[in-house]
């Protein structure tokens, strides 16, 4: 591994535009993946990589199609397997920086696996799962993570199997730096993305991503603008966790459940995220909080060293 | 059936002196606890030491565990050894070392008239009897008549000749495989002092095993020479013992494999990557590859076979020569896989050990049945070259050939192996890498007009524009594309131009096949034709009927897709055409749709491997019937 | 090429009153947000209720989503009705509606020559214009010369007829393609009350909507009424118009699959279970299916192609019907369970809805080149039956005729349907369930001689031994078995034998077969052969050629494994066989090895079904040179 | 579903041989597949469901030859698999009793993804998760369990990647009932196996295994005699949780993580599980604990109810 881990300014080396290809992006106005294209490149410009060394690689959906709008190497694959193909890739040649772009049909359901094995070995790879809840490309089916109750082609009577949380499931896996981020905001996902890159170790990004044809509105509570403040909260390292409109509400801990106390300054119980824990216990149970009960995590949940696959075994 | 028509082996009881044979088989078997493979192949090791020709099989119990003394928990090591050719490990047994009534009864059809078999009489206890399923004991019942039975009490002779050292009798009696081989080795002989010395260095690590099985050895060894009952000892005659100078060593198919796939790599100056997942019979080519480990060799044990084939996929976009190894039930999960690797154009070498099938099937069986799945198992029309080797040592030639292909084609290749093959082992000399033809890779070079999918004119490959180079960055996929640029293209007409250049470029491989070998009269009136490991008892077959004065000539198949240009005029030359194969038929129906010719078949779908004599039988009542 | 030879459509201008026609082929053209499909769909169903014969096929864009106004963006539905024989969805357009300059543009080429086209003048600015790649206006430049053009202001009238409805201008511009549907069925006519009152119906749940969709509609009918340049209405000729009494409806041959399934487990009075996962054009078979949900129909949507059928597979070992749909990614991804299938003897509907590959390939178009996986895509001899379905509605058939073989014999059965098959539709009676033959299921019966695999004499099948019966507990599995006690056994000649039962009881279904049913004369010199959804097409262009007085039959091949005892002798029978497919030539290749027949072949792999016109002038330019 | 949940006692009903075939098991002698063959025979028994409604599937490895050695329904499916064969029979007939024997390869490699959306979907389940920590019947390589550094004949240079945690992931996936049981002791077996059938909906027990052949004592610390005290842990629900050779030891939580105090009387932060918690978190963090630097949980991790899958969708 020969990339820098100081990162460059926004602004400085080459512009977003040098790692877009001349492609016309087929999305549906208004869907979530352009602003992914916009941070994930802008990000690039940044990351003073010089492009040739650049992978982005992806599965099959429509968020899979990403590849195809970058200027880089880029491969997509198949549906699922792209975790397969990224390490590879990597192992080949360990001095690519590899980016792997998967959605949650894709990454949960049939290439659940392989995002399982990915992340608990530790390769130096970047992964962001687009996560929309839906099967896009193939038209609106449920998918792993769509809420319970909702109507779907395939679920005419409203999905039944409970949803999988894939921050809980990547720290499970083991994953060394796990972040969760909505398409809504391209700052915290450029600043999410810039330290997954500069994390050596595999980097697991969850993107709340909004379909606009098949599941508008998914992330309404956590990422609309009356709603945010009391539904989302902005993880933050080495202080007590808090959110809410006035700032004032506490995540605390009441036998080793979390708990939310509203108070002026943080009650003695108030509940501090140290990303470097030994164990990933406390993130998994932030990962877990769900609006409306409890707010939404946002920001790095996990961020640790641990050997890197490819040095692991030289 | 005929008794093997290879020259038999035939004691005479006469003469006192050392007994010159052209070959013998010898088979070892007992439990699987018994040391038998260990033995086994130190004989085998032996006799090639001594310039013999040497084929080994071993044989495993089909089970996990079955229970000591079973018929089910019979392990064997069988070594055929001569100074002519020795293209399979022996159709029937002419000596047999049996550690148990169970194996002596799992051996006992494999036995030739008249063969000796020594037998360790202290397990014929009435208890090891009745787990064998005797309810007699064959030793005593005359029912060993016509084969010449030499009982020694092994168990005991070793109790008592290593009595006295820091052993527990169960630590004890692991040592009677040395006196058995010591008896053995005395029989034919094979230097002692070096076998003493092997074992001293073997069993370093524990010099109280060491020593206990040096004793043993010993005790087995002298028991030969003053036990009354052995005529005198054997010795291969002396035939064409020359040899190449060079590293020799016995080598399993497995073995080659592995060895193949880094000599390739080595000599295309790639990396070689491997993806691979347990499963019998293939596994030891990727824990071979995982001893090798260099920083040019990687081998990657994925979480299934889908993966294993995703990261050499992977591997192989990155620049890397790209293979992976799985037996039948993994070839079965790497079909979308290959097809992604058919469309991207990528160099991959996929390894089939097959086994007997379908599904879990017998996994600890061999076949050849997993043809027609290389070559039509994906969907869409996707085609890909298939090459399928013919002895262990041909592992290592097929497999180099294979990434020859990928490499110059830009295409993943099959190599199919089987588990005859995969644990069968014989004499090779490992080549140094530079022996090997050069293996040119074309790497796609910067430039203004840089098109990922430009094809060499002859070959339609494109060239290798690999990651990490300055200019060449561009996207591949598995959508159909547009010929050139690479870009995805949905016009019907490129889809239909694409999928006939797809299948022009592997046709097109055919310029790369060497003319077929004809192994006999070029215009004998019938012809063997075979593939995989039937080449062995083909090839046998073939010698025996020609010295009979037979018009039989035989020809084997490396390259099953696409077909030699000179196959079709071998097999329209033949009035009679054999095709002959482990399967119902698969390469028979290959060679039909593609000759429109009435070709015969024999098939034996058995699990195990052709005898010589069930072919030479065959073609007898063939051409009397002609 | 040659105009097509079906019953051309011609606009007689001279004649002002009703014009009686045979057939047209009527194309609704837009963009995809434009509500392409449902006009076209509305036609397709008035023109059946009508009691014509139709043919639908839509096409989609092939990218999720492709700018607006672009060639990508394109949506088409085209409705082929007539009163004679209507088995394709007609090889040329004699009546088009296009939205906008893309939809005109991407259908140019696929007009007959005089075609009428209406296009939507409103929309045919310089930016859709340039969006379209034209630099010229089509309408102003001369370049549609040899149609008859009718611009129409569809956009514009719309608005204005909308005006001061309580809706945004995007909205309204929503209901343009109700102002098309109006005109088109004044133009034929249709019953404009009827329409009236369905459009109501259907947009029940918003009034405005409903109200605004009416309006357009009835404007749009009386443009057509009053606007001069329409010659005169035009009404499908009255032929052969009776039908059996009964339920009709469109089908499409997706929605005919999941029929097929439920009535088939019906008929059985076995539970259906149906595993899926979506994948184009596969995934309505399984969201039909989810939408018919009862106790007795069950459609689990699994995490993979692979839970899918293995889930399908425990459904099947629980007793149920148990069945999966696919197309070609995941069917390579199912060859493993297959062979778990075919070796556990339990009773599966695997269907596979081929689009074009290979690999992820281009998932929007149709192809038939899955055959020789379907045949061959498992390892180890693995034999099961093969069907195909020729046109939507014998998707129906098809799949019930595959479950009766599943569950006689107690075998995975393989249907093969296509992209053009599954999303193309026809009018179809569907039967009661008492209206299919039988559909016995045997079972096992408890007793002291419980055997799990103990085998009809005449099928080989075994008896159902289903859980929850007392008295038949047993295990079954992929490890070869006994043939009659299903035990665990790796014997070599029963692995041998048993290789020999499985492949004997799949080529027995030979005998529930039905004699083929040849187009034409039996002894007509040239015959055609085709299977799957080349059937409209061969049919047609049977039709055409006999109607030509040439010597031309056709058959055609649902059972693709095994293959009918008769084929061989009609093959035989005739002079020149054609093998007409969408692929390089699998059943060729397939019949070859099977009858060493030297067949000629016509292959298409261009995404899209043949013309009738291209078989016919094949078939001239074969009896030119015979 | 017509199982009764008032359980018999040991002793009354059918004996435990009317559940073995006739089969003789072909395990090593001294494998731990003979105990949890006797304890799962011993629950059938127990269970009061006829024989012919029991059915035990299982994938590929020398556990999952178990079906084998039962006299009831039996499947022997894939290498991995087994969990779809098991939906699919459970919810073609919902009146079996469907008891899944799985190896950690089988489950965790190929399967991790089967038994991930297994456990997800809550149908009416038993899965037993036999860890022996190696592939035993291919002879010897590294699982996804195997220890960090273990030499297999496929890691010659030892295990590089980060083993799972079986229990943590059965947890982030979701399941309603977890727990965990050595194959030493019958007993404990049993019992969990008798609470498994109990819970309506999945069940997930991992019993460590030990290979006598290619993994022998790979649970000394935790299972032998003198070493268990210290190094494992019984779950016990509404009690803190205590351990040790006087068991002294108590689990308590320090911000979030678990720490142990040692005291003779429970201290006021000392950790009481709830296996009904509304979020698993707890429970997570108390799977990952690992020996010797904490004891192993033994037990009953979780124990929800959740709609079944079957029902769920009917
Ligand atoms: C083996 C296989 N199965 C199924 C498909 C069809 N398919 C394509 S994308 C997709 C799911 C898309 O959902 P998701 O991964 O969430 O991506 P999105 O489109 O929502 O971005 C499916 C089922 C396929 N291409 N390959
Ligand atoms: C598709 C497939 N791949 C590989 C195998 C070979 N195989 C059989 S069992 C096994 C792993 C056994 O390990 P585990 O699941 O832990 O079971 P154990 O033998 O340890 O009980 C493997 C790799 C197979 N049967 N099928
Ligand atoms: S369908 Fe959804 S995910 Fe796909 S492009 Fe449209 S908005 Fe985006
Ligand atoms: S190899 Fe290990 S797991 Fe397999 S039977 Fe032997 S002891 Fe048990
Ligand atoms: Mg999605
Ligand atoms: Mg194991």
């Amino acid at each position: 591994m020969t990339l820098p881990t100081a990162l460059p300014e926004a602004g400085s080396g080459p512009s977003r535009e040098a790692f877009l290809s001349s492609a016309t992006p087929r999305w549906c106005p208004g869907c979530g993946c352009f602003a992914v294209l916009k941070s994930l490149t802008a990000t690039y410009a940044r990351l003073g990589v010089p492009r040739e060394k650049l992978v982005t690689l992806s599965g099959i959906g429509c968020t899979s199609r990403l590849p195809y709008y970058t200027a880089t190497y880029g491969f997509h694959t198949l549906h699922g397997r792209a975790p397969t193909v990224a390490i590879g890739a990597k192992l080949a040649n360990p001095e690519l920086s590899v980016w792997l772009i998967s959605g949650d049909g894709d990454a949960l359901a049939i290439g659940g696996n392989h995002t399982l094995h990915l992340l608990r070995r530790n390769p130096d790879i970047k992964m962001l799962l687009l996560n929309n809840q839906i099967y896009g490309l193939t038209k609106g089916q449920a998918s792993p993570t769509s809420p319970l109750g909702l109507h779907t082609r395939s679920t005419p009577f409203g999905v039944s199997d409970p949803p999988i949380n894939p921050v809980n499931l990547a720290l499970a896996a083991g994953a060394t730096f796990v972040a969760r981020v909505p398409d809504t905001n391209t700052a915290m996902m450029e600043e999410v993305f810039m330290a997954a890159h500069a994390h050596r170790g595999v980097a697991f990004v969850e993107v709340l991503l909004n379909c606009v044809t098949f599941h508008d509105g998914a992330y309404q509570l956590i990422t609309g603008k009356d709603s945010r403040a009391e539904h989302s909260l902005r993880l933050q390292t080495g202080a007590p966790m808090r959110f809410g409109r006035d700032d004032d509400r506490w995540l605390c801990s009441d036998n080793g459940r979390i708990v939310v106390r509203q108070s002026a300054t943080a009650p003695a119980d108030a509940l501090i995220l140290d990303p470097q824990a030994p164990d990933p216990g406390l993130a998994q149970q932030l990962a877990l909080m769900t609006p409306p009960v409890l707010p939404c995590a946002l920001g790095i949940f996990r961020q640790v060293q641990a050997p890197v696959l490819a040095e692991a075994a030289a | 059936m005929n008794q093997a028509p290879t020259a038999a082996f035939t004691l005479d009881p006469d003469r006192l002196d050392v007994q010159l044979l052209d070959e013998i088989t010898v088979k070892f078997a007992g439990d699987s606890g018994d040391g038998i493979q260990l033995a086994g192949q130190k004989f085998a090791q032996l006799a090639s030491a001594a310039g013999e020709s040497v084929r080994t099989l071993p044989d495993f119990p089909a089970e996990i565990r079955s229970p000591i003394g079973t018929l089910g928990g019979v392990s064997g090591f069988q070594v055929r050894t001569g100074v002519g050719e020795v293209h399979t490990a022996g159709d029937a047994i002419d000596l047999l070392v049996a550690m148990n009534p169970a194996a002596l009864r799992a051996n006992r059809d494999g036995l030739r008239a008249n063969a000796m078999v020594i037998v360790n009489e202290t397990a014929f206890t009435s208890a090891n009897l009745g787990k064998a399923g005797y309810t007699v004991n064959p030793l005593e019942d005359g029912s060993l008549r016509g084969l010449r039975v030499f009982p020694v009490q092994i168990g005991k002779l070793t109790r008592t000749a290593l009595k006295g050292l820091p052993l527990s009798t169960r630590e004890i009696d692991r040592s009677k495989n040395f006196f058995a081989l010591g008896l053995i080795c005395w029989l034919f002989p094979h230097p002692k002092d070096e076998i003493d010395t092997w074992i001293g260095q073997r069993f370093a690590a524990s010099p109280e095993l060491a020593h206990a099985n040096q004793r043993a050895f010993h005790a087995g060894w002298n028991y030969g020479e003053t036990a009354e009952f052995f005529v005198s000892p054997l010795r291969i005659g002396a035939g064409e013992r020359m040899r190449e100078a060079g590293l020799y060593r016995f080598i399993t198919g497995n073995a080659a494999l592995a060895r193949g796939l880094v000599l390739a790599a080595q000599r295309a100056e790639l990396q070689l990557f491997l993806g691979g997942y347990p499963i019998t019979p293939a596994t030891e080519v990727m824990q071979e590859l995982g001893r090798l480990c260099t920083p040019a060799v990687r081998m990657f044990q994925a979480e299934d076979e889908i993966a294993a084939i995703g990261s050499a996929v992977g591997a192989a976009f990155a620049g890397a020569l790209g293979a992976t190894s799985t037996s039948g039930p993994g070839l079965s999960l790497m079909g979308e896989f290959l097809d992604l690797a058919v469309i991207a154009e990528l160099p991959l070498v996929v390894i089939d050990v097959q086994r007997a099938g379908p599904s879990t099937g017998i996994p600890t069986r061999s076949e050849q049945a997993d043809l027609l799945q290389a070559l039509h198992g994906r969907h869409g029309e996707s085609p890909l070259p298939v090459l399928a080797a013919a002895s262990p040592k041909d592992c290592f030639d097929t497999v180099v050939a294979a990434a020859r292909i990928a490499l110059r084609y830009m295409t993943p290749v099959i190599v199919l192996s089987d588990l005859s093959l995969a644990s069968g082992a014989e004499v090779w000399r490992e080549p140094e890498c530079a022996e090997l033809p050069p293996l040119p890779v074309q790497r796609a070079v910067p430039g203004s007009e840089f098109r990922p999918y430009r094809r060499d004119p002859e070959t339609l490959a494109r060239a290798w524009a690999i990651p990490g180079t300055p200019g060449l960055e561009h996207v591949i996929g598995g959508l159909e594309k547009a010929g050139e640029s690479g870009a995805v293209c949905y016009e019907p007409e490129n889809h239909e131009q694409m999928v006939h250049l797809r299948a022009r470029k592997i046709a097109g491989i055919v310029r790369d096949i060497p003319p077929l070998q004809v192994e006999g009269d070029r215009d004998a009136k019938l012809l063997l034709v075979g593939w995989g490991s039937t080449w062995g008892p083909i090839r046998e077959a073939t010698t025996w009927l020609r010295r009979e004065g037979l018009p039989v000539a035989s020809v084997h198949l490396r390259h099953l897709n696409p077909l030699p240009a000179d196959l079709g005029p071998c097999l329209r030359r033949a009035g009679t055409v054999v095709v002959i194969e482990n399967n119902t038929g698969q390469l028979w129906q290959h060679l039909r749709a593609h000759y429109l010719l009435d070709l015969q078949r024999l098939n034996k779908v058995q699990g195990n491997a052709f005898k010589v004599a069930e072919i030479v039988d065959h073609v007898h009542s063939l051409l009397e019937t002609v």
